[in-house]
């Protein structure tokens, strides 16, 4: 099959659903023109025209709010913040409006809206350029969550973000952009809500979300080389999560370490391993492990931004842990 | 406009029995603007309300017995009971909704007239909201999106003096709404808000020239809040004086004499416009208290993540 | 002692501290003349006049801001949101930069700065007036975050913010502010950081949050009826919290319950459900049960509204399936 | 001026070497602003700075030299490697904060300028920010507080043009920054941000009126900024030709000329000037990359919750 990259298979997503749809328009900081900090939107303007293809001020509230307005009236806006940091500026739209009006009006209207950020660190930017905030968003009601780890489900987990009928938070991280491959071509969607098994192992299962995918499947190639059968399962949606695969395989393993590149207190895995512990807690031969970036704002200097993040050493560790007992 | 006022006097009588859920913030003495402007509005425009949103409905012709449910908290309200009086919607009525956070409506405002000229619609959107709202940073962000884009939107502030307990020239710098408007290049007015034919002609002309493509205007309505903030936050700190004065200027007297002095109507049509609203509103108040409270199972439907 | 309500005990704090200290002042939304919506900044404008309770216009961006400038130049702010659910629109300024600027300029300033605003539901105000969203702030580093649970808590927590010198962001039950109780008269402080063991049994531990207390109170009660004994764990800071006094708790009674009346998933629980059982996992007889409010928008209607909320029968209910095995 | 071209020069070289840190935002064909700016300000003066921030900082007198080891990620840097290029800090010479987020800066100026009052100090806070920072909601709220409780804030917006890939007048509605001080009711004043004494004397003012008490100003600087947006985002879409001209109009240059047209200065004068900047740049670099990595165990310093 052929490969392309991460970057040019949301690409892909957003093209062939703006073709199939002429309501899905896109609208964003420096998105038109220049394709998007990180090519995402390329090609775009010149394909659909600035009417769909709409380069905004710097103002994210009103991108938000655009966001909002063009779900509520029939079309399916696609907004893009340049970094998820900026999001801030635009709370109050995400959290008050998109992901509430459905339930406030009693099922009356419904927003239609698939928000797309880039997050993490890892290329030095610092503090206000680094954060993966999805735990605020899995946290609120009213909201789908969904980080892709490969191309393949990047592309056919945007498709299907786009279709959807509620509010989408489409989280990309910025390291995966240039990854490559396989992507099938023509209509491939990714249902939303579905975790994968990315590999199978029968002693001790890893949980991971976004870029910490790959990290756990090279964890797991070193430690086979211990005979260590590691279980990796790609989390994919967030919200709402799949803890049937998940239940599934700790009835297997009874061993489990959660990997998320967010920051540890109330972060993401938190509530994957209180669902664990609540629903597996008689499966459980040792304590779920938490493997996340370390509680601190991001430095800009390389050698300490590496030293916070969640690394393929540390996923290592805590699955030898968990097998210690 | 006695519809309108006739409504929130009976929201007044069913908080005192104890019967409305939550708040509701009364709209009496500003009647004038949400009648004079949404008689500008044509089949397919929309309009996005605020916290003060009940003037706006009954101008689109939403059911007042629906609206009195949904502020009970009842099933048979426009949002089953969900919304209560700050999210009153009917968007077959191009109502979007009211907004219970000052400002939140404005971007969806803007956003709205977007999606409408995307789908090749003549639409325009009515943004209501209040003179405090102009301070905050969403008011700046979507006028100044909705100028760059020529959108049609007609922003139209109701000065009601008072933002809660704050009055507009201790908050608001430059001392007027209107006048924001040039800092995005757009046509900004200022109109007597009590003046029905005034907020009319005004919201008639701004969404014309929006209808021609000719982008966004703002409308600065001055009126006046007769009662407290809301039913919650009642606690006045306003001068007597200053609303027996505003008082005086009662939209729906002045447009009352109007219609007399122009012989549009004699005063025995005005009685029977009277009785009718009172009939009406009797009736919606019954059907607000027989409507059912909302099963409980309801409360977790329309959950999808 | 002397009884006073919460919000009586919050406006002596407010005032003690400000005559102690004459570069604490208040800036917020009606807090002025009307001296807040919930009466707590009562009288400040009459005794420290209007250089040092500022009423500022609905610009919430614009409040957060002055309280970061504001601390940044050496005096320490005490903003109000009137109601939590408004902080959205200010969350740039709290978490790119009042949480961050101490730890990105490498320790060069701090920011002593008091975030307080009511919280959560029960008195009809629908979605964008209820929520509880203490977990957003627990996850992002760089912020406490104090939940007082009675009148004398919130006098000499409150205090203690002030006098922090980073960022504190205190939350008010709302339904908490007509509560009495004893509150020591004079310089009464409640140091951060430290849990209160409200009422000591050996069965199961309740640890509590805010006005949930007061229900495990009354559930405990309840129970005690049936010869169940139960721990209640008042956290009173959410951030840091004190591990230790729940892991001892824990060690004796081997039972937990948490609670929260925040939203269920990847909320303030989850957190603690996580470190129970990363800390106390060979002491758990039984899996940590969450109570919480459900995941869903706040409804306006009085009876839907109490449907989603925390009870004093839910924690009967947790307490007793928890002693069930 | 010079110098503050010399170090983003240098920052260039550095990058190319693959010793910056992040990224950085040059500064190259803006300098007359911050150097014309900060020349206004007195002892106790604050400034807020922005994404591209080095000439702010320059100007206030911060030591290159640890400045360039802050870009480099280096333990001698002002925020010791933790804040880079957009971060840098130094309080005790006023500088509040370089900020990575396009507006954020300006409500803290704001807050800076209260707290300062609530001192009893006389000192003004000047804010830079970018004419793309003015469509956000940050600006409007900021202004507006600034103003109605006349604050000591001199507002600087640095028009280069350009908001990353997007034009001034593509994104900017009303088609000026300087014009939408009137919403607000306070002086705003557009002025040549090439030229120096421009620039200098309208801060003059601005910082005068404010410390009698009179309030804020907003300034629109006209520039240019020379390279692309970033070391980061190199993508050039704007026209060369327009680079061009706007190169011909070089602030260093046409100052260099009056001070000798005037006799302010000699050509052996500037071209010492010259190597002296030349000098403590090769020094500051030395400085910034014998600079050791800060250590590991600092990235948990600082935190408190
Ligand atoms: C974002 C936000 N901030 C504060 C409030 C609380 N609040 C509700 S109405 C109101 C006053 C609004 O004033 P204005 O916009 O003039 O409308 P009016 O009530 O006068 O009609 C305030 C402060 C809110 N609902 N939302
Ligand atoms: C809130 C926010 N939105 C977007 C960005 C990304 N960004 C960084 S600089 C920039 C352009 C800023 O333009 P302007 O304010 O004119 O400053 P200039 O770069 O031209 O100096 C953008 C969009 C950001 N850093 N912060
Ligand atoms: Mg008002
Ligand atoms: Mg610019």
């Amino acid at each position: 099959m052929r490969q392309i990259s991460f970057a040019v298979a949301l690409n892909e997503a957003l093209k062939e659903e703006m073709r199939r749809d002429p309501v899905v328009f896109v609208a964003g900081e420096d998105i038109g023109k220049m394709g998007g900090l990180f090519k995402v939107t390329q090609g775009l303007l010149e394909e659909f025209g600035a009417g769909r293809v709409l380069d905004t001020p710097i103002s994210e509230a009103a991108i938000a709010g655009l966001g909002v307005g063009g779900a509520l009236v029939g079309t399916r806006p696609v907004i893009e913040f340049q970094f998820l940091d900026f999001i801030t500026i635009a709370m109050d739209q995400i959290i008050n409006h998109a992901a509430k009006l459905r339930y406030m009006t009693g099922g009356m209207v419904s927003v239609p809206l698939v928000i797309r950020a880039p997050v993490c660190g890892g290329i030095g930017l610092g503090a206000q350029h680094s954060q993966s905030l999805e735990a605020w968003f899995v946290h609120v009601p009213g909201i789908k969550v969904v980080m892709p780890a490969t191309p393949r489900d990047a592309k056919g987990l945007l498709k299907s973000a786009i279709r959807d009928d509620n509010p989408v938070l489409f989280l990309e991280h910025r390291r995966l952009y240039a990854a490559t491959g396989e992507v099938p071509s023509g209509d491939h969607m990714v249902p939303l809500g579905t975790a994968e098994v990315k590999r199978e192992g029968s002693d001790v299962t890893v949980v991971a979300t976004g870029r910490t995918v790959s990290l756990a499947l090279a964890a797991a190639d070193r430690l086979s080389e211990q005979a260590i059968k590691i279980e990796v399962i790609d989390l994919r949606t967030l919200k709402p999560f799949d803890m049937q695969t998940i239940s599934n395989s700790v009835g297997k393993t009874n061993r489990v370490v959660v990997v998320n590149d967010g920051w540890r207190t109330c972060g993401y895995a938190a509530e994957i391993v209180a669902s664990i512990q609540s629903e597996c807690f008689y499966d459980l031969d040792f304590p779920v492990q938490r493997v996340c970036n370390k509680d601190a704002p991001m430095p800009a200097a390389a050698a300490l931004e590496r030293s916070l993040m969640v690394s393929e050493e540390q996923i290592v560790a805590a699955c030898s842990a968990a097998m210690s007992s | 406009m006695c519809l309108i006022r006739a409504f929130e006097r009976e929201i007044h009588v069913l908080n005192k029995d104890g019967l409305v859920s939550g708040t509701a913030h009364l709209y009496i003495g500003m009647e004038a603007i949400a009648v004079g402007a949404c008689a500008a509005m044509a089949d397919g425009d929309f309009l996005t309300s605020t916290h003060r949103g009940h003037g706006h409905c009954i101008a689109r012709h939403l059911d007042p017995a629906r609206m009195m449910a949904e502020i009970l908290g009842r099933s048979d309200g426009y949002c089953r009971g969900k919304g209560g009086s700050m999210h009153i919607t009917d968007r077959s009525k191009g109502v979007l909704g009211a907004d219970g956070i000052v400002g939140g409506g404005i971007p969806i405002a803007v956003g709205a007239a977007y999606g409408l000229r995307l789908m090749n619609k003549s639409s325009v959107v009515f943004c209501f909201f209040g003179e405090g709202a102009s301070n905050q940073g969403s008011f700046h962000e979507a006028l100044n999106l909705a100028a760059i884009q020529r959108l049609s939107v007609v922003f139209i502030c109701e000065n009601n003096q008072w933002a809660l307990s704050a009055p507009f020239v201790a908050t608001t710098a430059g001392g007027s709404v209107a006048k924001r408007a040039a800092a995005y290049g757009i046509v900004g007015e200022e109109v007597d808000g009590n003046d029905i034919d005034a907020v009319f002609a005004a919201a008639t002309r701004a969404a014309g020239r929006a209808r021609e493509g000719l982008g966004p205007a703002l409308i600065e309505c001055q009126s006046y809040r007769w009662e407290g903030h809301s039913i919650f936050t009642r606690q006045e700190i306003r001068q007597q004086e200053e609303i027996d004065d505003w008082k005086r200027r009662d939209p729906i007297e002045r447009c009352r004499r109007k219609l007399i002095e122009t012989q549009m109507a004699s005063a025995e049509d005005l009685a029977l416009i009277e009785t009718e609203v009172g009939a009406e509103i009797a009736r919606a108040a019954e059907f607000a208290k027989s409507s059912p409270n909302p099963d409980e199972s309801s409360a977790l439907e329309d959950i999808y993540a």
